[in-house]
């Protein structure tokens, strides 16, 4: 789950990283009073979950509190990537003298939280990091001791030759490494990290990805979910308890399991199709999400046919066959269905689908075959 | 001989009286896998299925039974503590089924874990069978044939999807391992590629992989230069969109390392077959045996 | 630095440990007021930094308010091994059902926090340590990974065999040691740690004792010191910034370093002689401290001779001189003083001690047979 | 040869531009020890005195100078920080003098020390002093003497009125280590006195030791067991009053073991040679030598 930068900048600060001020408004209206309140020359910032945000003319200078509530006008209800903006953060516009960057994500490879961090911070970091990749500056932290006072200021250094800089950074390194650990991070970004022209070193933009799997345990956290942020499918399904992504093609795909979700796209395009979706009805058997999961694939109108692939384990064909079944007593599935059912109570499974006129199929391609065809 | 486990695996099963736990410790038991404890915290005493002795701690059924192995069932938020307790209690191999557990839980496990010299399979995981042996986890045993084919699998039914092809063209397999789709997990392709290898019993290897990380480039680097057998290799996701963007630090970290194409070339060029479909595994391996 | 078993019962309230209800009076009325609130049925229990309060009568069971005020009268101003009581807790008489032992100290052997918890608490636990010890169950933590969930868990079943309490014992346990390392703790006890009548697991009373070494960074526990709980001499010793224990003799020791400050007390007894106390004026030399130590030597009726071993190293003996000298200026010291001085500028110390009409002696055997002399 | 520092060692000193950490430096220096570096965060190429460079951060000065050894003179907020960054960066012995780190800072740091391959000394100790050949800490130079015997010691001053009665009387010293007052040390009287026993040129140890805590009688036994060598030793704080309590924890964790009358009996049960005060320490050696 992605946090909007408002939300990011007020964890932050809750944690005693020094972050400018800024309000969020709903309205140009709002947006207009809070510019006055920090005296006319502020920054208008689309809160949307989608990078690019600046190119894509979500982000703007204003000279004055009218200016400000035209950005406003022209931001709000504006798309990014498909999303729309409800919210713009309005800040004071800060005379900035160098932009650095700071951010931690958990990475595969050492196993550790990964603190990264470059002199040249900003939008343009990622071809930093694949131009001049000595510029960044990388530190697998190692989760037992923590981020090491030592190791922040020799990173504070890094990013700064002043030693008051220096150990401002290092202190700041030291409460994101905190805040990931606090909100359940599994990535937490300041980019820029910025110092004004009196030398102060800021967190100006933050960037905070929740891993879903800590929702559980930190209920404040999970309170965070801008649902209307987010593409309505994907939040039926997630609320269902699925795992959807929309694809641009025709073949609607429900499968249990990531991996050979992500086998039978790759069939149903070795055989020619296109597949509509990632689906994941997940290792549980419930025949609710099979009911939910065709919900979803049959209100998306591109969808010209759909594909069962069912390999039963902990998943249960009697669970999914009567997930079918239901689902067509609900609501009309109005394309032509494909059922591969095989694995844990498969014959179970396929006597509850006959029962119901449906023809299931034992071989993997052989239902993506016919679903192509 | 097998892969990590085998008639001398004891196993204590960490969530035996939950539903999940309890299922599949009778499973293993019906497929001959010697379960000889349960652990269930405050069902000390009991015995599960009138045979099976259940107690309050791992160490206490390590004390009591001699346990060497341990599979773990319980909820995702005390699956960590689960782990640690199995590696803290002298278990040398520790399966862990349970998904949904933290990233960050894993960051603290996963050296204790290394510390105490166990070896964790998982989370996230079905577990592995040596079949005709033993099965610790979750993939179905009727599915599976001995024989000499190792599987090591990122991917759960996935997995089953592979097995199901080599056992129904007569492919028998010495040890399949599930190794988890986590982005933490406690042992890799690699750790089960050396032990493939090493195995007498296996004749080729199997590795299924995924989009995402740069566990199967690491893996057919250590193929080209360690592994003799034949392997041949999947890798899921060649049509799946660009995953979620991780932020920037994300792109920094991986690049387009991640990518099925980028994957599927690596092992290619360290002379792995790569399959285009899961029904190409029984001709690819037909050619290399 | 010791807490009051009432400041204590605060910290681990505050870090969700449950501890029953319970306030400070200062005067018998206060108390008496107190235990009406709590309904008459009252336990009053002398605030003083000392043990076996309980058989020197500083704890006493109230059935009325009226008789917790006459108890609280008794408590207050009363005299347990050589300290006087300023503050009474009064807390409602709990139903007891067990008492069991938890602590945490950190031990020089393991190099780690230990956690011991014995299911037959209260204040015999030293007896149940010393006559069965297997009744005490131990544990080293591994500070890199604190206490883990099925290590308190495990030694929660020690102490209970019901899942629940074993649990809630469990959860306390991982908050004391959160304590531990939040307060800056090198001792926390909770003894006993009660279950009442229906079944829930509580702290009833607790020590504390703090790390001096943290108090410079811990100002907020810095600020719980009880200036009137401590004997006035080593206040004045530890305010400038000596380390000072009162003893029973009439030679008064003053040293430079804790090893040879207890070298120089162990010869005055070889040689027949009886220290009047412990002190160390430390590694660095402000004559300001040496003018404190004299005025506390002094300032002991019982003292009949002051004896100064310095062997110079960071300390510099011209510093000590110069105290010696500046204390003469500022006060009499009645009593006959003994010189031992040698090591880092030792020629300068003596010249200046000569010019004062004082003998320096270069000899530790020398110096404490003339003393005793 | 000699234990633990010699002439191979490369010094860099933590806090060298402060009040205690230039002072030291200079008297090192003046010693014959080779100052290579100092590390104060901000003061980064200056050089001390002219000569030494001064480095931001101990990972660069090992990177510039090779320093092997660290001696660290900085407050006590910021000690603990200063050993992890020097075992971070390399250094495989390091001095910590200062003295007031919390003791909980201690619990964190000795196992990272230990993980790196380390050997901390200290903290709160005078440091160690191989007469005529290097000196790293803050032990007067001129109190000492080349010569046979070791000397190992819990306390400060105590120690050099030892060194001073062995050097006065003809007795020079090999090494003498200050192991530290604190509960919590990285070198302990084993670790010394094994060292001693594996050096060529010490011929006879001293031992001096305090009230409070085990590691005395632990070294008896190690004595006993593995030290052909003589050994005199002294426990100080016989007329010392028992210690503040520390609640009851203490009493049950260590019983009576802390008091002198029980050290000074294990050292005599070891065959180790007892001093009554410290002028005795030259007449017992010549009995043993």
């Amino acid at each position: 789950m992605n946090l909007h930068e408002y939300q990011a900048r007020d964890i932050l600060r809750r944690h005693g990283i020094p972050v400018p001020p800024g309000e969020v408004a709903t309205t140009p209206a709002e947006a207009r009073a809070i510019a006055e309140r920090f005296g006319g020359k502020v920054v208008v910032k689309a809160q949307v979950h989608a990078g690019g945000r600046g190119k894509a003319g979500g982000v703007k200078l204003a000279k004055s509190a009218a200016e400000a509530e035209a950005h406003a006008k022209a931001i709000l209800g504006m798309t990014i990537k498909g999303l729309t903006v409800h919210k713009v953060l309005v800040a004071p516009a800060a005379e900035i003298a160098t932009e650095s960057y700071v951010g931690i994500i958990v990475d595969r490879t050492s196993q550790r939280p990964v603190l990264m961090v470059s002199p040249a911070g900003g939008i343009d970091i990622e071809e930093v990091a694949a131009k001049t990749p000595e510029k960044i500056h990388r530190l697998a932290v190692d989760p037992r001791y923590g981020l090491l006072p030592h190791q922040a200021v020799a990173l504070g250094f890094a990013l700064y030759s002043d030693v008051k800089q220096a150990r401002a950074a290092a202190d700041i390194m030291q409460k994101l490494y905190g805040v990931v650990y606090a909100v359940g991070a599994s990535l937490a970004e300041i980019n820029p990290l910025v110092t004004t022209a009196d030398g102060t070193v800021q967190a100006l933009d933050a960037k905070i990805g929740i891993d879903d799997n800590e929702l559980e345990r930190r209920p404040e956290i999970a309170a965070l979910r801008d649902v209307s942020s987010e593409a309505p499918e994907e939040v039926a399904a997630r609320e269902a308890g699925l795992t959807f992504i929309k694809l641009d093609g025709d073949v609607g795909c429900c499968v249990n399991g990531a991996g050979l979700a992500m086998a039978t796209m790759d069939l149903v395009k070795y055989y020619g199709g296109q597949p509509a979706n990632f689906l994941d009805i997940g290792g549980s058997s419930n025949p609710q999400k099979v009911v939910a999961a065709l919900r979803i694939m049959t209100s998306d109108p591109r969808v010209k046919v759909i594909l069962f692939n069912i390999f039963g384990g902990i998943t249960r064909g009697d669970d999914v066959a009567n997930g079918i079944v239901q689902a067509t007593k609900e609501f009309p599935l109005k394309v032509p269905i494909v059922i591969r059912l095989t694995g844990t109570n498969e014959k179970e499974g396929i006597a509850i689908l006959e029962r119901a006129g449906f023809k299931a199929l034992a071989d993997m391609d052989e239902a993506v075959k016919q679903a192509v065809a | 001989m097998s892969v990590f486990i085998d008639q001398s695996t004891r196993l204590v099963v960490q969530g035996i009286t939950g539903r999940d736990g309890s299922f599949h410790a009778k499973q293993m038991i019906e497929y001959g896998t010697k379960v000889v404890a349960g652990v269930t915290p405050g069902k000390g005493g009991q015995r599960f299925e009138n045979t099976i002795p259940v107690f309050n701690t791992v160490a206490q059924a390590v004390h009591e039974t001699h346990a060497n192995t341990s599979v773990i069932y319980v909820p995702a938020a005390v699956a960590a503590s689960a782990i640690f307790e199995a590696a803290d209690s002298g278990i040398e191999l520790i399966i862990c089924i349970t998904e949904g557990i933290p990233v960050l839980d894993m960051t603290r496990v996963l050296p204790f874990v290394h510390e105490r010299g166990a070896r964790l399979i998982g989370p996230n995981c079905p577990g592995l069978i040596s079949p005709g042996k033993s099965k610790v986890g979750i993939i179905p045993g009727n599915i599976c044939k001995p024989g000499k084919i190792g599987v090591v699998s990122r991917s759960g039914t996935l997995t089953y999807e592979i097995i199901h092809q080599l056992s129904t063209h007569g492919m028998g397999q010495s040890t399949c391992v599930g190794i988890g789709g986590d982005p933490l997990i406690g042992t890799n392709f690699i750790h089960c590629l050396a032990a493939f290898a090493a195995d007498a019993e296996t004749a080729a290897i199997v590795m299924i992989g995924e989009i995402g990380g740069t566990d199967e480039q690491r893996a057919a680097e250590f193929v080209k230069e360690k592994v003799k057998k034949p392997v041949v290799g999947f890798i899921a996701g060649q049509t799946a969109p660009p995953g979620r963007r991780m932020g920037h630090a994300g792109a920094i970290i991986s690049g387009s390392s991640g990518t099925a194409a980028d994957k599927m070339a690596a092992l290619a060029k360290a002379g792995i077959s790569v399959m285009k479909r899961p029904a190409d595994v029984v001709p690819l391996l037909q050619e290399r045996l």
